[in-house]
């Protein structure tokens, strides 16, 4: 047993999760979540690499206007897997499934989740879907557009869309069974004393998140089976060559994949809640706002679906409601920025690596969110709907937002997760780069949408081209951004300082037991009698076992 | 749950019962004309035969407050999807002239 | 007609500035909250940056601010949601007697066809200063008409017309996008909107090869299929005299009323079954497949121009009465209009180029 | 399903690990099957919702589509899966008493009558494929006389035939054309009919799975007072796919039944 303070150096514990037990089968066939989430944490690194390398030839790409280094319909594949790469198999699993997996049932104090089977059923159920969408990948591709819009989906295309679709399918069923298990482990699993009030808000924020993996992936799975089946066979369900309705198709995906940009944002607005306090060795400013705040997104975001569908033929009453809902979603967003920022103030802040990407996922995510506004304007929509704007729109919230709040807890916890620290000044490095690289391509894109330019574009009017051309640059600053972590991460496998158990000083469950865990996460179940976030209360907090 | 009595055959009999009356009832009232009534009618039986399972066959009616949510939630949800994308379509012929 | 590094599209429709006047209004907004928080953000971060001296000041939050910063946001999004709707309801909202276009989109190219049968394949000629109304629909997928400079987009469906309205305000030649993805050469579905000046734009349309103004087109067609057998205008037809129909509400047998638009004339086309007219059997055949978008475009534009001049339309159905009384004022009035507006097109057709009623197609020659 | 009440550990040979009593366990697998019949319920609700709409559409064909399937069969069916949801219900009873032999019965009466249900459902099945009413023109026989279905017979369930056939309490004075049309937009009704039963059916299937498999362990009297979760899930289950078909028979089968009788 180690005593964290500053001046006895810390050591390895000897038993932990990692060293437990080794061999494949100790991995493959484990049920422990801390184990499940290390496997999760290698397949979507996986996915983000490969639609990485497809959003890098996208840019290479669109540095000439006339479409000059691929075809037409390579083009259209490369957007087409790099959206459902992104989407479905790195960012939908990204915190959730690595970050909350590993941590969620340490934070309310249980040995493992409800269900660890379960769990690691959907690992498996993930790499059967990554199969089929690997699959549809190598043997051709698939060029729909991450929407599946019918009828070009169902209809038209000659690629391999049944595959993809099963791949997601089962993508899909992987995130409902780990929100039904962290609903399940946060309701049923609290350790004593761990009442609603002091759970850690990125439980809440998971929570909520999970609310919306259970309620919206099964209609994104039976929409896919009606496209799969239509596809097939050539029954009319979207098609209106056979009777169908195409808009239905719209109404039916965006009524799960608007609520998943919430899957998308919402564990990352967790992460940065803990990072934020952390490093401001405060009180987390107004609590129970930024909880109720992750619920009332959840709730409401299941509401505004249709504002993806204002130019697709809708009814103009509807259209109206839908705006209306569009900004009651954007009312809680502005809470929790106001609070994190409010948390700052007056507290003691170290600008260390994980700070700097919660700050930059706050800045980021305002400007992702306040551009959201343009898009639920209905009339400024018509213009700027499925241009580069939405472009801009999404990836400042999803790179600038999730992918930013990933990195940043994934730097937060990895002296958990490994026990060793990751070196700070490359870090540090990274960290700066990807905010430069990330702003230099995506705000052109804003100007590029407003003058018109449209997505899924191939070839474009060259008058655009000095915009994409800064993009481009700015992308591959960006990928320096990602390469790195990727580097000094495997370095510090090795070479790391050893963290200790609580290497920022933090509170939370997870910090008091050992990095990395014990196999059962503690040595006794802890009983809790302090509010979250008590920083400042006994600044230097005792470690105990 | 536990530290409730689950209900009795006795109970699950007569739920047996109102059962079948009502899938005879739906039977029979289907060929009676009440013109826009008949599916609103068809369907009402429909949900109360619902929740006699959901309470008595799923023991809901002896769970907890948060089972009891839960369910309403799913249904709630439901109906924001079905009435919410029922709006465009039923809106739609008012369109602006 | 670009610098550099433009920042903003041209401006050439009454719809335009009113556009741009929100976004600006947005981007106000927008720079203001992001610059707050990142100055907050700054300044905090430097003030109380760690120091070993420093404590952290323990502030649970406050209701106060917690209201004030929910209140705010909420008030300024309202603004934006009222004004961006009242923006949209201006869009969506047909123009009394505009310049009738028909387009149709198919992978992967744009056709229009104007009043006069003049045609034209990825590119549209407008005038400057008069409303443009373009019905459009899709031989195939969804594509979507989306011209920059005019701030518009509208997608355009499969198996039912949609439309968009503009007012170009400036001539040149702008770029026409399909923005809905589409198929492989998505990107290459593009044309130019080409604006003129009304003289221009008459001159244009009278130096076209038109084989006849559309509703003529769509007379031959109405022939050709052999409508006429049972859609004459004589009483005792088989089928509903479809003089007068266009605009008007339409009983069904199943007592519905509907309104004899151009989604119900091509449906009465397409799916004779899907509505029929109360007093009729329904031993119309379908003709899907039969005739084209193009054609039942011509044909549609033909049947509203069977709007009798001649007498009152609702004598001249050779119907039993599709119409109740109740609906009768509601018509006259429809009728009473139309009629004025052919006599104001009549007094001034060197004023308003050909448009809606181009039965007598003569552009004014240079 | 939740299964990890298996393990072995210390206490109760069937409480998991990660869980402190068989209270907590048996609470949260219980809730945990709530959630997962949630997700269920969305899952149907997007075709039900698909479906209302339709409905709405194509109001006349889902009536001739709706007449054209038996609703006597139907009508058993649902009796059948109601029978099966008491027995189900009677054999959680059984368990959370411990009377060994009657929950085995009980169990097998449910799976019995549940096979009885899917043996209906094939015979449906294979009366619609008899009669060319398999949508899309892939599978077989394709739709009615349009998909390549060469059946000219009218005794086959032609639907076009029986729109204005008076044996089938059709209309006469319906036009050949307008029949036709009007058969062809079944088409989306048969789409709807089968993807739901299908779908259904399809659940029914997992459910005996799940049945059979409980059934080999009550046989082996694992189950009794301490300790019947599983089969309290496998009930919960079983009823949830109960409430599905108590909806899917009016919705498929009786639209509109008094204009065209049985
Ligand atoms: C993580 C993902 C994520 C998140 C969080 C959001 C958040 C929001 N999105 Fe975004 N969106 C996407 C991902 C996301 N979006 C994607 C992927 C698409 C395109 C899909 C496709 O077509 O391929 C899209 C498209 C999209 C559209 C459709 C555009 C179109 O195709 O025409 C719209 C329209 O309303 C929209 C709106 C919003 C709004 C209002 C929010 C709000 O939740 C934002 C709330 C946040 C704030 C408002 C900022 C913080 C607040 C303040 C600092 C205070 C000041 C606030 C006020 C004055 C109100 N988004
Ligand atoms: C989760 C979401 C996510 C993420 C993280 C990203 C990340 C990026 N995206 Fe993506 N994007 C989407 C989701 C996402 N995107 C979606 C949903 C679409 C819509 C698709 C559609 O229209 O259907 C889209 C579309 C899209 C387009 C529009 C294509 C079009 O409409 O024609 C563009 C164009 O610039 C783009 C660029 C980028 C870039 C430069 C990054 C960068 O942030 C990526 C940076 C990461 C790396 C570069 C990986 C790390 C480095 C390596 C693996 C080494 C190899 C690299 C080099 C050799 C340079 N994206
Ligand atoms: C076999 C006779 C027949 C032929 C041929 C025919 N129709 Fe019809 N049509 C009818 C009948 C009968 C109706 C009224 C019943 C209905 O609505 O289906 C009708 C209705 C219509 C209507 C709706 C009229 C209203 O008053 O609402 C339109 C429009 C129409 N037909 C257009 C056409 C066109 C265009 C063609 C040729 C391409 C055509 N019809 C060919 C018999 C015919
Ligand atoms: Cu047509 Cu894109
Ligand atoms: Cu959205």
């Amino acid at each position: 047993m180690s005593t964290a303070t500053a001046i006895v150096k810390p050591v390895m514990p000897e038993r932990h999760y990692l060293n437990d037990n080794y061999g494949i089968r100790s991995w493959l066939l484990t049920k422990d979540h801390k184990r499940i989430a290390i496997l999760y944490l290698f397949s979507i690194s996986f996915f983000f690499l490969l639609g990485g390398i497809f959003a890098a030839l996208i840019r290479l790409h669109l540095l000439t206007p006339n479409g000059e280094l691929f075809q037409a319909d390579t083009y259209n594949k490369l957007f087409t897997m790099h959206g459902v790469n992104m989407v479905f198999f790195f960012l939908i699993p990204s915190v959730p499934a690595v970050l909350g997996n590993f941590l969620m049932p340490i934070m309310v104090g249980a040995k493992d989740l409800a269900f660890p089977k379960v769990n690691l059923l959907s690992w498996y159920i993930y790499m059967v879907g990554a199969t089929f969408s690997l699959i549809a990948m190598v043997s051709g591709g698939v060029d729909t557009g991450w929407t599946f819009y019918a009828p070009l989906s169902s209809g038209y295309l000659r690629t391999h869309v049944i595959a993809m679709a099963v791949g997601i399918l089962f993508a899909g069923f992987s995130s409902i069974f780990t929100g039904l298990n962290f609903i399940v482990t946060v309701h049923r699993m609290r350790a004593p004393g761990m009442t609603w009030g002091r759970l850690p808000l990125f439980v809440w924020a998971n929570y909520a998140a999970s609310l919306i993996m259970i309620l919206g992936t099964p209609v994104l799975a039976i929409t896919l089976i009606l496209l799969a089946l239509e596809r097939g066979f050539h029954i009319g369900i979207f098609d209106p060559k056979l009777g169908g309705d195409p808009v239905l198709f719209q109404h039916m995906f965006w009524f799960y994949s608007h609520p998943a940009v919430y899957i998308m944002i919402l564990p990352g607005m967790g992460v940065v809640s803990e990072i934020v306090t952390c490093f401001s060795r405060k009180r987390v400013f107004g609590y129970s706002f930024i909880a109720f705040s992750s619920i009332a997104i959840a709730v409401f975001g299941f509401v505004v679906w249709a504002h993806h569908m204002f130019v697709a033929g809708i009814s103009v009453y509807s259209a109206l409601v839908f705006s209306l809902l569009s900004y009651a979603v954007a009312i809680p967003s502005a809470v929790k920025v106001f609070n994190w920022t409010a948390t700052m103030y007056k507290g003691s802040v170290k600008m260390d690596t994980p700070m700097l990407y919660a700050v930059a996922f706050i800045g980021l995510f305002t400007i992702g969110g306040l551009t959201g506004l343009f898009l639920a304007a209905l009339g400024l929509d018509v213009h700027v709907h499925d241009t580069y704007f939405v472009i801009a729109h999404f990836h400042y919230v999803m790179v600038g937002g999730m992918v930013t709040a990933y990195m940043g807890g994934l730097h937060f916890w990895w002296p958990k997760l490994t026990g060793r620290m990751y070196p700070e000044a490359p870090a540090k490095l990274a960290a700066i780069v990807t905010f430069i690289g990330f702003n230099l391509t995506f705000f052109p894109q804003f100007i590029l949408g407003y003058l018109g330019m449209p997505r899924r574009y191939w070839a474009y009017p060259p008058e655009f081209q000095v915009l994409n051309v800064l993009s481009t640059a700015g992308a591959s600053i960006l990928s320096v951004g990602f390469i790195l972590p990727l580097l000094y991460f495997l370095y510090s496998l090795k070479y790391g300082e050893v963290a200790g158990d609580n290497p920022w000083q933090a509170t939370g469950l997870e910090w008091e037991t050992s990095s990395p865990p014990p196999t059962h996460n503690f040595h006794q179940i802890p009983v809790v009698t302090k509010e979250p976030y008590a920083y400042g209360e006994d600044a230097e907090v005792p470690v105990v076992h | 749950m536990s530290e409730n009595s689950h209900p009795t055959p006795g109970l699950y009999v007569l739920i047996l019962l109102a059962l079948v009356i009502g899938t005879c009832l739906t039977w029979g009232i289907a060929f009676v004309d009440l013109g826009i009534w008949n599916p609103v009618v068809a369907l009402t039986i429909a949900v109360i035969k619902a929740v006699l399972v959901i309470l008595f066959f799923m023991h809901v009616h002896y769970s907890n407050k948060l089972t009891k949510l839960t369910i309403s939630a799913g249904f709630f949800w439901l109906m924001i999807m079905i009435t919410m994308s029922l709006s465009d379509y039923l809106t739609r012929s008012f369109m602006l002239r | 007609m670009q610098s550099n590094i433009p920042i903003f599209p041209e401006q050439a429709s009454s719809m335009a500035a009113q556009v741009d006047s929100l976004y600006l209004f947005l981007v106000l907004i927008t720079t203001f909250f992001s610059l707050l928080i990142a100055i907050l953000i700054l300044i905090f971060a430097i003030k109380y940056r760690r120091t070993p001296e420093r404590q952290a000041e323990q502030i649970h939050g406050s209701t106060l601010l917690e209201i004030i910063w929910t209140v705010i946001p909420l008030g300024i999004s309202m603004v934006i949601f009222v004004w961006g709707a009242v923006i949209y309801y201006h869009m969506e909202r047909a123009p009394s007697n505009p310049l009738e276009i028909y387009g149709v989109g198919k992978q992967w190219m744009w056709k229009f066809q104007h009043p006069n049968g003049q045609r034209e394949i990825n590119t549209l000629h407008v005038p400057t200063g008069r409303d443009v109304k373009v019905t459009m629909i899709s031989q195939d997928v969804i594509h979507s008409f989306f011209v920059p400079a005019f701030r518009v987009k509208q997608d355009v469906l499969p198996n039912r017309y949609v439309f968009t309205w503009f007012r170009a305000t400036v001539p040149g030649t702008y770029h026409l996008f399909c923005s809905q993805y589409c198929g492989t050469k998505h990107s290459g579905m593009v044309g130019d909107v080409i604006v003129m000046t009304p003289d221009d734009y008459s001159t244009w349309l009278a130096s076209g090869k038109a084989e006849g103004s559309l509703a003529s087109l769509g007379e031959k067609a109405f022939q050709q299929y052999g409508c006429t057998t049972c859609h004459r205008p004589d009483s005792g037809a088989r089928g509903p005299n479809l003089q007068g129909l266009f605009g008007r509400p339409v009983r069904l047998v199943d007592n519905r009323v509907v309104l004899a638009d151009d989604n119900y004339i091509r449906e009465s086309i397409l799916e004779p079954n899907a509505k029929v007219v109360s007093g009729f059997q329904s031993i119309m055949p379908t003709f899907r497949g039969v005739v084209s978008e193009d054609e039942i475009i011509a044909i549609t534009e033909y049947i509203k121009h069977l709007a009798p001049q001649e007498a009152n339309p609702l004598n001249n159905r050779s119907t039993p009465t599709q119409i109740r009384d109740s609906e009768v004022p509601n018509i006259q009035q429809q009728n009473m209009q139309q009629e004025k507006q052919q006599q104001e097109n009549k007094q001034q057709p060197q004023k308003t180029p050909q448009g809606t009623r181009p039965a007598n197609p003569s552009g004014k020659k240079p | 399903m939740s299964t990890s009440q298996t393990t072995t550990t210390e206490h109760h040979p069937a409480l998991a690990h990660q869980f402190d009593s068989m209270e907590q366990q048996q609470d949260a697998s219980t809730f945990g099957m709530w959630v997962f019949l949630l997700t269920e319920i969305m899952m149907f609700g997007g075709l039900f919702t698909a479906y209302l709409i339709y409905r709405l559409k194509y109001y006349p064909a889902f009536v001739a589509g709706s007449t054209s399937i038996s609703v006597g069969w139907g009508f058993a069916n649902t009796l059948v899966l109601i029978g099966s949801s008491f027995t189900m219900a009677m054999a959680v009873w059984a368990a959370q008493k411990g009377y060994r032999k009657s929950q085995v019965w009980l169990l097998l009466a449910t799976m019995v009558l549940g096979a009885a249900f899917l043996g209906v459902k094939a015979k449906e099945y294979y009366d619609k494929w008899d009669e060319c009413h398999i949508p899309g023109h892939v599978i077989g026989k394709g739709f009615n006389t349009w998909g390549g279905c060469s059946v000219t017979n009218k005794s086959l369930g032609n639907i076009a035939e029986e729109i204005r056939d008076p044996k089938h309490h059709g209309n006469p004075n319906i036009p050949e054309g307008a029949a036709e049309q009007t058969a062809r937009q079944t088409e989306i009704f048969f789409s709807f009919y089968f993807a739901m039963t299908g779908l259904h059916a399809f659940h029914m299937v997992i459910g005996l799975g799940l049945l059979t498999w409980l059934l080999l362990r009550a046989r082996g009297g694992e189950f009794g007072p301490s300790y019947y979760t599983p089969v309290e899930l496998g009930g919960l289950y079983w009823h949830f796919v109960d409430i599905v078909w108590i909806f899917l028979f009016p919705l498929l089968y009786l639209i509109s039944r008094h204009q065209h009788g049985v």
